[in-house]
């Protein structure tokens, strides 16, 4: 036995554990398991715990108040039936805009791709508000559409599931566009090309060869469209309640303000475990794990469709889209930074600038601005390392357990925001251990860690599907240990998939409200936290002129993004 | 010795109105800093109780608009009781009779309308007029807006107006929004003709250029003060009663009265144009009972709407 | 429109890729039924080549016909889309679609033009047998070994019988003996069906054996184009000898010349092969000897060249023997009754040879006895 | 412990993909500097056994050890990962790194052990030219043919010495020429360093070519392990027969039996072969043939069988011809001097020939002079 430097067991159980650690990967399943426990499980129990409290014992009171209201069953269905529209909206939105940017010979592709992503930086509340400036009983177009066919009610109405499902389905799809856009630019184009050559046209070609093999990534990006829908408050609440029409946030909202947060607590779990059933139904619909490796080793360069006649009409369709779900809502925020007041006549009269000035002249505002620029780059940062070394673990390294961190990093992003905010103050207010971390900066990052692990872990699992394990396998054999592997062949071929999840957080993060307000404290202001604050207290005009000056941070990062895209490029061009 | 140090100070007033107070405050005594954490009235409420639930109060000076708030957490033992010269010159109504909380601030709830849909001569004068306007009559859901709230305790502990107005208002279409905000913003739009207005936001959109004003009834507006307290844990309890005593002065008063706001002060003139306290007709609100049948009035509401 | 009345007609082809000429003005026109083949050694441009005439690629300058129809022209700017020009293709790296199993992957080339289930299944089934995978159906590509899935792309183009048939390299996965059998089966389906066949391979003999003529090519050029025994018999350029089939070089003079027959003196002993025409004599040339055109006796005549044997491979018909001669490696192959040991010396006679110039290329090919 | 003097050892190994038993039982050892090959038809397992000796896979059962030290042991549960078995691997699939150009992805392994930056360059240089790459070194693979992709994935493997090298198809989309220049570099490689080769392949030539011993696989079993020449002229089974090159079988009985020889009728004439033992006249047998043992000629003895010629084809050696005899179809290859007519009527005799048993498997090889 002493020749051999490895010890055998004779359990092949411990054998296996033993090659586990020697390797690494259980050392990093131990440390990944606990930064996943302290961000997202301590929080969480702190939460789930104060639901069985009542009066300071164990009681299963609160889930029998909920679960005794008939109200809490409709707003749950509700919830579902309205995040389902939604979804499928944006996933059609969002697979189609992917497919023709990427993947056709369409001008401006640049451009075009910008503008897709853009909608992702409007604060949902902002959305509602713009639609309803928009699309509401007095707003533009309604009084477009009285001027042309006469006075009278509009034909549509706001104030109603339909018009939830539509801002919701026009506000979420960027994330099914970003998803999508990185596995279609991944897809061997030799597969499409053997379908032409067999005969078949373009159309038939995207519905029978593309979109099965970018399956995982439109699951994907639908599984974070459905529960950025389901765990949607500002929308419902504007456009929900005027027409008695409830969702399991607005009720959950309700609970808080009473205050009884235990209620408010058992009903977050509910929703959590909506938001789980939907996650493992996506789960299985996604399919079989080797069954889309596209990324091989034998390589080959993207394909571009030539749309030939299609060419103008597509265009036409896409700069139709871009007009509905883009361009009306960015210009009626822009719209309300230069009013002198929401809702006023427009008018030369009515217009300033005084917002702006109002912004600059705060230095908490400019405080704001710099905080969030700093937390969303540290928790997009932090969020892609983690989690695609979790996806690592759970799709290439098949450690045990990996899964299961896999799927509860998934579940912050169906609580409220509220709730988390919460569950942050309960969990960092009086630690147990370690410092008080409530009051300081640092519970922001680790509040947006909580709330945007999803992006990381859907977005790179989406990616590392797609690369075959024989490129892995070559680096071991060629010497490499595992982990180095990861480093120098994995996380490499994985990048444009941890771009694409660090921008989705990064844009996230950026403008977070609902958390940041419960947890923010004085020199920890960041831009979500004024953008509420000015709307709740009726600076409608200062806070949309925030919201406004986000945009230009989604326009540098877009572009720092495209500098790099195209570095790489060259760097790929480059000849010896 | 005088005070020194930061005052961890929470609340829910507008930044307009609090920002001033403190530069004046702090220009007073260059050794306590004021950290302002402003925030919605439901945020904060939030804030308060997660806080308590987690072990420990941060805030060392409080100031909100919903009276409950503090009832509550008298109870709960989170306030400091505050000995202040100042007692004298606020009627009884305005403070807490143990001294636990006072009103820095006070504000009034009545008809707002907007003046290019609703003529001089049909603007409500009572609250069954309001129910008139019928679907182009609106307030903001009492279950997320604190003032509505109380606006709803007063209304059904009145003989004359009771549960039944939030009935008839159901029947007859008057729409109920989320919160002040929207209620306010529709307004402006020309969503609605008539809302229960808050005074001073209508006058500052009307300072803006809104077409907008407001009104106050016959049969009583809500007049709710905005009360101020010290955080039971506090370790800096000589800068807090400072600050406070501040607010309550004469000086920070009529700070209050420059930005539209009745005074709580009977020795500080009220704002030129407004009533002064002793014309307006108030409701009555009994914040003990609110608190204690609040939640079931929340359900109430809520089945209701 | 001068259309011909080729399968295929591929006028004046180019393409670059950066600085590289991928292709090189490539011309060339496929009988209708023939089996015409693109043969060069790897990275000459083939692939590109036929993913041109598909419609995959587009080439910069040229001329593309199928079926007496322009697809491609770079002067009109007219270029067909890949499923508009009526190819079956298989592809260099499979392009197995990984979503589909073996039986749908087969059958979705009919099945996107229509054909009934019931017809795709039973069609299906017939080509499985065909590729020796009956009971395969249900697999998916990931669960098949490289052969396996380089037999489901060549059936996913047979399933359907187009106008004409695109093969990049469909054989290089492939046993020997299964590949023996795909040849077979593709000259079948070819000939009944009087189907073109655009054919890419670096492999000699497949070219040699299978095809009705054969392009050379190298760095983007058609070197030779014709029949494969002229092909290898009378190569057109020193590069087609070389690359068709191995080849010994021996520096020689002319040593003579009588009835046809030239004697060469390769150094150390004479060669005599036919001879068409005079040479002077004492000319500088070179003779290029094929290794199965080398004989090896253990005796002869006394101005034979005598070499010893270096090394001796089995290669199941016969030997493959390493020679030294004058300090020069020579390759030649025998038959399995030739027996000789390594370090025997042997003495050196010639078939047939080819002279070729030492300075400049191919200059005169030369069959013998 | 029971370690062997063998570079690489395998016992009992076995590996199920569900109800599939990719490998069932497979045993061989590789002695130090050896050459050995599987060869097998696509889907026997090769890759997979190459796999579980390179540890991407793990056996259901069976131990490996590479240079006397157990790397592999489903009874202790040892495993050790690819990265801690100092092996050189060239995967069937390529598995170029599509991120690196081709000198990082050479230089990786070099890389990986921490080998100095220009030491690497100088290295990777070298095997560029050995690969007839060079100046290819900032390419990506994106831009590279298959062929060179491969040469790539060749490359790496090589810029280290490795204790053992497994070579899964490492050549099977290069051409002829480059093919056979990478296998003697190969060997010369192998020579040099005293390296271990696991070799896979299809490819018959390329195993009896290469190979020091090769192990014919078919089904997840090995059916002969033995030298290149034993394996094609004494093959165990008649599936080793049957995939190691081409045969002709036909049904005969035994005619008569004199010094050593034997005559065979074989309907239409009589075929001579050599046999050792005696066997019952007209006993119900079977004789193999290869094609190149077939011989034709003009004329013969009249007891000789009479073939037609159906069809020629030329194969640059010589030419492939196959016959018809009495409704039987036979495949004959000869030199490029024998040639007949598609037509011809040729009389057949027999170089070497074994016998089968009709019923039963094979029953015994006999060599002829
Ligand atoms: N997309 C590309 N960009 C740059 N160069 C390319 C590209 N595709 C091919 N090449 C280069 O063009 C040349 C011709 O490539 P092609 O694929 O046609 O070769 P091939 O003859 O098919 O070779 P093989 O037998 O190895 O497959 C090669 O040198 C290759 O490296
Ligand atoms: N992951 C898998 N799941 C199921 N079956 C598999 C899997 N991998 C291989 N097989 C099957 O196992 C058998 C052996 O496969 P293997 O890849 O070892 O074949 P091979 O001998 O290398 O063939 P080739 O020469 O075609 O590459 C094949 O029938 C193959 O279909
Ligand atoms: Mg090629
Ligand atoms: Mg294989």
């Amino acid at each position: 036995m002493t020749t051999s430097p490895t010890a055998p067991f004779e359990n092949p159980r411990a054998a296996r554990v033993w090659r586990l650690f020697g390797d690494g990967r259980m050392v990093l399943m131990i440390a990944l398991a606990l930064f996943v426990f302290l961000t997202v499980l301590y929080p969480l129990f702190q939460v789930v715990w104060r639901s069985f409290i009542v009066e300071g014992s164990l009681s299963l009171a609160n889930y029998e108040a909920v679960f005794l209201r008939a109200s809490n069953f409709v707003a749950v269905w509700n919830s579902l039936w309205v995040s389902v529209i939604a979804t499928a909206i944006s996933v059609v939105i969002g697979t189609l805009g992917a497919f023709v940017v990427m993947r056709t010979d369409i001008p401006w592709k640049g451009a075009l791709s910008l503008l897709f992503v853009l909608p992702f930086a409007i604060p949902p509340l902002f959305s509602a508000m713009g639609w309803v400036q928009l699309a509401g009983p007095v707003g533009l177009i309604s009084q477009g559409w009285r001027a042309m066919f006469g006075p009278g009610p509009v034909p549509w109405n706001i104030y109603s599931a339909t018009g939830i499902i539509f801002v919701l389905g026009v506000s979420n799809y960027p994330l099914v566009f970003l998803t999508v856009a990185g596995a279609l630019q991944r897809v061997d184009p030799t597969l499409e090309e053997a379908a032409r050559t067999a005969g078949v046209g373009t159309g038939r070609i995207m519905r029978d060869i593309t979109l099965p093999l970018v399956k995982p990534a439109i699951y994907g990006g639908g599984l974070l469209a459905f529960v950025s829908s389901i765990d949607n408050f500002g929308i419902p609440a504007v456009l929900g309640m005027r027409a008695q029409f409830y969702v399991l946030t607005t009720r959950i909202y309700e609970a808080l303000t009473v205050p009884n947060m235990p209620l408010a607590t058992a009903m977050s779990v509910l929703l959590v475990g909506v938001a789980l059933v939907a996650m493992v139904g996506f789960r299985r619909a996604e399919g079989g794990r080797s069954q889309y490796a596209v990324i091989g080793g034998k390589s080959t360069t993207p394909g571009i469709i030539k749309l030939g006649r299609a060419k103008p009409w597509v265009v036409a369709a896409i700069v139709l889209t871009i007009l509905i779900v883009v361009v009306a809502p960015l210009f009626a925020l822009v719209l309300t930074s230069f009013l002198r007041f929401w809702g006023a006549p427009l008018t030369w009269e009515f217009l300033t600038t005084r917002h702006y000035e109002a912004i600059f002249n705060t230095p908490a505002a400019r405080r704001g601005i710099l905080n969030s620029l700093l937390l969303a780059a540290g928790a997009a940062t932090i969020l892609v390392f983690t989690t695609a070394l979790i996806s690592w673990l759970n799709i290439k390294g098949r450690v045990r357990g990996a899964g299961t961190l896999d799927a509860i990093g998934l579940i912050p992003f169906a609580l409220p925001g509220s709730v988390i905010g919460v569950a942050m103050i309960l969990a960092w207010s009086n630690p147990p251990v370690g410092p008080a971390l409530y009051g300081t900066i640092w519970i922001l990052l680790l509040a947006y860690i909580m709330r945007y692990m999803a992006f990381g872990l859907q977005t790179s699992r989406a990616t590392l599907t797609q690369i075959h394990d024989s490129l892995e396998e070559a680096a071991m054999a060629s010497g490499a240990s595992r982990m180095r592997t990861v480093r120098d062949i994995t996380l490499p071929l994985l990048r444009p998939g941890l771009v694409a999840g660090w921008i989705l957080i990064y844009i996230s993060a950026f403008n977070e409200l609902t958390v940041s307000v419960l947890i923010w404290t004085s020199g920890s202001e960041t831009i979500g936290v004024w953008i509420f604050l000015m709307q709740d207290s009726g600076f409608t005009g200062r806070a949309a002129a925030l919201a406004v000056l986000t945009l230009p941070v989604i326009l540098i990062l877009y572009l720092l993004m495209r500098w790099y895209a195209r570095l790489e490029e060259r760097r790929q061009k480059r000849q010896g | 010795d005088s005070p020194s140090g930061t005052v961890n100070f929470y609340s829910s007033m507008q930044l307009d109105i609090v920002e001033p107070i403190i530069a004046a405050f702090e220009e007073r005594h260059p050794d306590v800093s004021v950290d302002l954490l402003y925030s919605g009235s439901v945020e904060l409420e939030q804030r308060i109780f997660a806080e308590i639930e987690a072990g420990s109060l941060r805030a060392d000076v409080i100031w909100a608009a919903n009276p409950a708030l503090f009832l509550n957490l008298k109870d709960a033992g989170w306030l400091a009781a505050h000995e202040t010269e100042h007692t004298e010159a606020i009627p009884e109504g305005l403070r807490d009779p143990d001294n636990m909380w006072f009103a820095g601030r006070v504000h009034n709830m009545g008809v707002g309308y907007n003046t290019n849909l609703v003529a001089p001569d049909d603007v409500p004068t009572n609250w069954a007029e309001f129910l008139e306007w019928g679907p182009q009559a609106a307030l903001a859901s009492p279950l997320h807006s604190g003032t509505n709230f109380n606006m709803m305790g007063a209304f059904v502990q009145h003989d004359g107006i009771g549960w039944e107005w939030f009935e008839q208002a159901r029947e007859a279409g008057v729409q109920v929004v989320r919160g002040t905000g929207d209620v306010t913003r529709g307004l402006v739009a020309g969503e609605f003709a008539v809302i229960k207005g808050i005074d001073y936001i209508m006058a500052a959109q009307a300072a803006d250029g809104a077409p907008v004003s407001f009104a106050f009834t016959t049969d009583g507006v809500l007049s709710l003060p905005s009360p101020i307290a010290i955080g039971a844990g506090t370790d800096n309890p000589d800068a807090a009663a400072a600050f406070m005593d501040f607010i309550l002065s004469a000086e920070g008063q009529q700070l209050l009265v420059d930005q539209h706001f009745l005074p709580v002060r009977t020795d500080v003139d009220p704002p030129a144009g407004l009533p002064s306290p002793s014309e307006i007709i108030a409701l009555d609100v009994d914040y003990e009972w609110l608190a204690e049948n609040g939640s079931e009035l929340r359900e109430r509401f809520s089945d209701l709407y | 429109m001068n259309s011909s009345s080729g399968a295929v007609t591929v006028q004046g082809l180019a393409k670059q890729f950066g600085a590289l000429r991928a292709i090189d003005t490539v011309d060339f026109s496929i009988a209708q039924g023939e089996f015409f083949t693109l043969l060069g050694p790897s990275g000459c441009g083939k692939t590109t080549t036929l993913r041109c005439v598909a419609g995959l690629e587009s080439a910069d300058t040229g001329r593309i016909e199928i079926d007496g129809k322009p697809v491609f022209d770079s002067a009109t700017g007219l270029d067909l889309p890949a499923n508009e020009r009526a190819i079956g293709m298989v592809f260099q790296s499979y392009a197995v679609w990984p979503h589909m199993n073996v039986a749908e992957n087969i059958g979705y080339p009919l099945k996107v033009r229509g054909v009934a289930g019931t017809q795709i299944a039973a069609r299906v089934e017939e080509v499985l047998k065909l590729l020796d995978m009956a009971g395969l159906g249900g697999r998916m590509p990931s669960q098949l070994s490289g052969g396996q899935q380089q037999r489901v792309a060549l059936g996913r183009a047979l399933a359907i019988e187009p106008r004409v048939l695109l093969l990049d390299e469909p054989l290089s996965n492939l046993d020997a003996k299964l590949r023996e059998l795909m040849r077979a089966e593709l000259k079948l389906i070819q000939r009944r069906a009087g189907l073109p066949i655009l054919y890419v391979t670096h492999d000699q003999v497949e070219a040699l054996s299978m095809s009705d003529r054969i392009a050379v090519m190298s760095a983007g050029r058609i070197h030779h184009l014709a029949a494969p025994e002229e092909i290898y018999d009378r190569p057109a350029t020193r590069f087609v000898l070389d690359f068709v089939g191995a080849v010994n070089y021996l520096p020689c003079t002319v040593a003579g010349h009588e009835g046809g027959r030239m004697r060469l003196d390769v150094g150390g002993g004479t060669l005599e092969i036919a001879a068409p025409e005079r040479l002077p004599a004492a000319a500088d040339l070179t003779v290029a000897i094929r290794p199965e055109d080398l004989e090896l006796a253990a005796t002869g005549a006394d101005d034979a060249p005598r070499a010893r044997i270096t090394l001796r491979g089995f290669v199941g018909e016969g030997f493959e023997y390493r020679l030294e001669l004058g300090g020069q490696s020579l390759r030649a192959r025998t038959e399995k009754t030739v027996v000789f040991e390594e370090g025997a010396e042997v003495v050196l006679t010639a078939r047939r040879g080819v002279l070729v110039d030492a300075a400049a290329g191919l200059d005169s090919a030369v069959a013998a006895a």
